[in-house]
């Protein structure tokens, strides 16, 4: 492995641990990088980036439609906040299933673990937009209820799967296993 | 965090408590499970389809802030066809194909009618198992003024329409319409189509959905020296469709038989030897109240009336002339970004936007209201432009819009 | 448009031609395209492209798994050869279309005009590999035979499309319409 | 072409006629329309299947050449299922879930049965709709020992396995499995599972695959605290499993119970505070002649046991300790490469190569034979990487292997 390389996997390591199953671009982008700042349009979802966020959070920590909004610690899917639904509903026309895996998540806003449920938006095939993995207390297929690698629309009525959302259930008495 | 509070507040216990107290208040409460999201009554005049070949649905996004608003989802079909949209029923329509064993098995076709507000399937008409399926998906469906009728393309490998009444929800007849393709809504009971001997027909309809008759045109255009593409642009019962060396043909389907004009040109001879001509996929776009037409335009001479164009040529279709030519914006950074974890907007996309080339657009599509937006695609980069449709300013991207595919459709 | 913006279409207009569905790789490619010659593997695909070509054609019109292949001029689909199939043969456990469209190729060791005949391999979803259009004397929808945005799989048991073939029916006795 | 050569015919007659009759007779002959290719009798031994979750469906690739052998489609499940190959039936299983409607409908799950010489499907055994589906694919259906019987991992969410005897092509038995996940094929009539409370159990069947008993192990590790992954490899009866942080256990599902030995750290201390864990999706592959573990790593510490790594590294299992180390190679050429029309090979595949950053991979498979291959592949890099598996060598990549996914399966 090249020095070359381990510079680049250092610069970009937090948002491939972020983005993992599209990391490469990520690093890809990086190559590209410079100091320069050249004037551009603005996308569109990027557009309300700097609002007040979601839980009295502020930045990327605050956006329901970013991978590192804090309820998605241990998410793996397309984020139904991108996909005509938010953190908490599902795009038009899917079931929400009622059957789920959890995760742990702190509030940064007030210090608090959450219980966070992320119930499958189901019945329509792939959003494809904003595709996160988290990994933050995960566990394998045998822990069913810790393991975000499951179509967790076993539970709705058809067991396509479309996207995620990250509800609160509740503070949570214990903090997440790996920590 | 909670355990260390807990010993703030024994330390300095006044303001340790309201510290506890506020935190109490501000825990976050418990939140309903199952929520699902509906559109409004009406749809947007600033909202636009993205159909997609490799996730096979069709988003549907407004172009206003970019925000995906929903999707149906297409069969497995190479392309999904257009998604039709009736306001006066608060229904959209899907052809969709489907095979008993996922992509083999017996094959049905079926016309899906979903609630515009809810997205949910209401209903289905079973249809002849042969609906046409392109690379394009362009001209293969369509609604008929009224909303009752929607016919659809059939190629088996001869060519027929199926006709559908949306208020019996039943098929109606099957046209048969040899040598003939692509269908052009143009009344509530009537449709042209192009033909491969140079002519064009116009489907008259019963009142019930049944053939009337069939009434053809002259041979109006070289189907092998200069052919016209099928995919054109419509103003009430008149539709207009471009030649390969970029003639323009104006056909009226509003009487017994298609009547086409004269052509004109939208390349000057000089323009032409520069390796200018029409191309990319749905290359046309039309805008009624200005009377603006909007062609995709590639410099790649003779065959390439399929490659992307780099500009947007603009006329002036009372006037028959250029009256401005957009750039097509660069796509690339808004279609890698979101995958790379950077903003089109920052610096990564900035040097992206200035250092790589400008691929073009395949596509393109016009919303009709007053203050148009000008949609494009390339059809495979997975995200959408938007101009302002009448000064050409580039007021956005849309990223994220997909994988592959070719329509652009605003309902 | 920049000067560069042009100055990259320029160098990769050929290619992109020939590619189209995937032009933006080339031209992003080319961006980082130097002057070195670094060593590298061999990629599995790329190592018989020196052989002996078909039909007596030497480098890339003589290799079926190219899009190059003189055979492709009028293709719009992924190529049979890059799919366990042949530029004349299908792919195991599909079927090939008897339906097809047609185009007209120059053979350019004997500089005679073929009718090719690409017909479709039906009945498992798409190849994905080597993905080519190219559209000389191309027609529109109207023209079927002439038309390669169809899926003429319409002949086959199953309308499912795999990928495309190129098989000889006999010299033309016209060229192109386009020439 | 053909005018201009009658013409020199005319001018220069004596030439223009031998010119004439060379062309005539190097004339391309009419070629057969309708030709399908088979596979050889016997599947080869570097032969490798890639499952893709966009392209739905499994391609089977040859790694010595590279080349495309053919493919067979999957379900419209989340991720494609393992392909099992019986050399004995000369046949290929793969269960697929569709719905009648291709996303929507009614679900119906399939046990598809092809020829493994024509790769068309000669039969199917419907099975209940309720085949679990993950985003890797690992470990949820599992071939018998001796062939006759499938097993197919249930969950819906509680989890069952489904028994299809292959002799009768019938499902025979839903053994109820509440609280165990993943199947690993132990003999004949014997598979193994790992379960919530830490435990293991040997479901036994019976002659005619139905159930006999279920044994249960003690609790041999932490589920919470450092588990082990359902992505083991096998020899024989004994299956071994690596916990997230690096010890690795060895089961045996040979006898009445399972039987795990204790665990041997695959990581020394100073590794584990620099960060090294096992990683990826199929994270560990076997080859049994050698006894030796590949292992993929990387440098992510606790919560990247889902991390793609940038290094496998060898252990010799009998010796229990590290023995090599090989680096992933960098797929972004080969990946890029026919896409954008260069050769990776060339001058803009070496300097991506040598520029870009290695992403690591996500998985990886051996070959069971005596120069045997190893394969790796990113789950979002539509390439494969083949090294030499007993020098790590870097023998060639194979692009264009599709688009998403975490599988890699030997036939």
């Amino acid at each position: 492995m090249s020095r070359i390389d381990r510079w680049f996997e250092g610069m970009s390591r937090q948002s491939a641990r972020r983005v993992s199953r599209r990391s490469w671009l990520s690093r890809f982008g990086g190559v590209l990088m410079g100091g320069a700042a050249l004037p551009l349009l603005p996308v569109a979802r990027a557009a309300e980036k700097h609002q007040v966020g979601e839980d009295g959070v502020k930045g990327r920590e605050g956006d329901p439609r970013r991978c590192e909004y804090w309820r998605h610690c241990a998410i793996d899917g397309f984020l139904c906040s991108c996909c005509g639904g938010s953190h908490t509903a599902c795009p038009p026309g899917t079931e929400m299933s009622p059957v789920t895996w959890i995760g742990t998540c702190r509030n940064p806003a007030d210090g608090i673990d959450y219980i966070i449920s992320y119930n499958d938006c189901c019945g329509k095939t792939f959003c494809g937009r904003c595709m996160c993995n988290r990994n933050e207390g995960e566990r394998p297929l045998y822990h069913w209820y810790r393991n975000n690698d499951i179509n967790w629309c076993g539970g709705a009525k058809t067991q396509t799967y479309s996207c995620s959302t990250a509800v609160v259930v509740k503070a949570a008495k214990e903090a997440q296993p790996e920590k | 965090m909670r355990r260390s509070g807990k010993l703030l507040g024994l330390m300095v216990l006044g303001v340790g408590l309201l510290a506890l107290a506020v935190r109490a208040g501000a825990e976050l409460p418990p939140e309903d499970v199952g929520q699902v999201m509906r559109l409004p009554e009406t749809a947007g005049e600033h909202w636009l389809w993205v159909p997609d070949r490799l996730f096979r649905h069709s988003a549907l996004f407004d172009g206003d802030t970019g925000r995906m608003l929903g999707a149906i989802d297409s069969g497995l079909q190479v392309s999904p066809r257009a998604p039709l949209w009736s306001r006066a029923r608060n229904e959209i329509y899907n052809v969709d194909t489907t095979y008993s064993r996922g992509h083999r098995g017996e094959r049905h076709d079926y016309l899906v009618i979903y609630d515009s507000r809810s997205l949910e399937v209401k209903g289905e008409v079973e249809l002849p198992p042969k609906a046409a399926d392109t690379g394009t998906g362009i001209a293969l469906v369509g609604i008929l003024d009224g909303d009752r009728f929607i016919v659809v393309l059939n190629q088996s490998p001869g060519s027929s329409v199926s006709v559908v009444d949306l208020e019996t929800r039943q098929m109606v007849a099957e046209v048969q319409t040899a040598g003939c393709a692509a269908v052009f809504p143009a009344g509530p009971s009537r449709f042209g189509m192009l033909c491969g001997d140079g002519t064009a027909i116009n489907v008259h309809l019963k009142p019930n959905g049944e053939l009337d008759r069939i009434r053809r045109s002259a041979s109006f255009f070289d189907v092998v020296g200069d052919p016209i593409t099928e995919k054109g642009v419509r103003d009430g019962s008149t539709w207009w469709f471009a030649s390969f060396e970029g003639l323009l043909y104006e056909v009226s389907f509003g009487s017994d038989s298609p009547t086409p004009k004269a052509p004109w040109p939208l390349f000057s001879n000089e323009e032409l030897e520069e390796g200018w001509r029409i191309g990319g996929a749905q290359h046309l776009a039309y805008h009624p109240s200005t009377k603006r037409l909007y062609s995709v335009t590639d410099q790649g001479g003779p065959g390439s009336h399929k490659d992307p164009g780099e500009e947007i040529w603009v006329y002036d279709l009372p006037a028959k002339r250029k009256i401005d030519v957009f750039s097509a914006p660069n796509l690339i950074a808004p279609f890698l970004g979101p995958q790379a974890g950077f903003d089109a907007e920052g610096t990564v996309g900035s040097i992206l936007s200035f250092v790589l080339p400008n691929m073009g657009v395949h596509s393109i599509a016009v919303t009709q209201d007053s203050k148009p937006l000008l949609f494009m695609r390339h059809a495979d980069l997975g995200a959408v432009g938007v101009l302002d449709a009448l000064s050409g300013d580039h007021l956005r991207d849309i990223d994220e819009t997909g994988l592959s595919g070719a329509l652009l459709v605003v309902p």
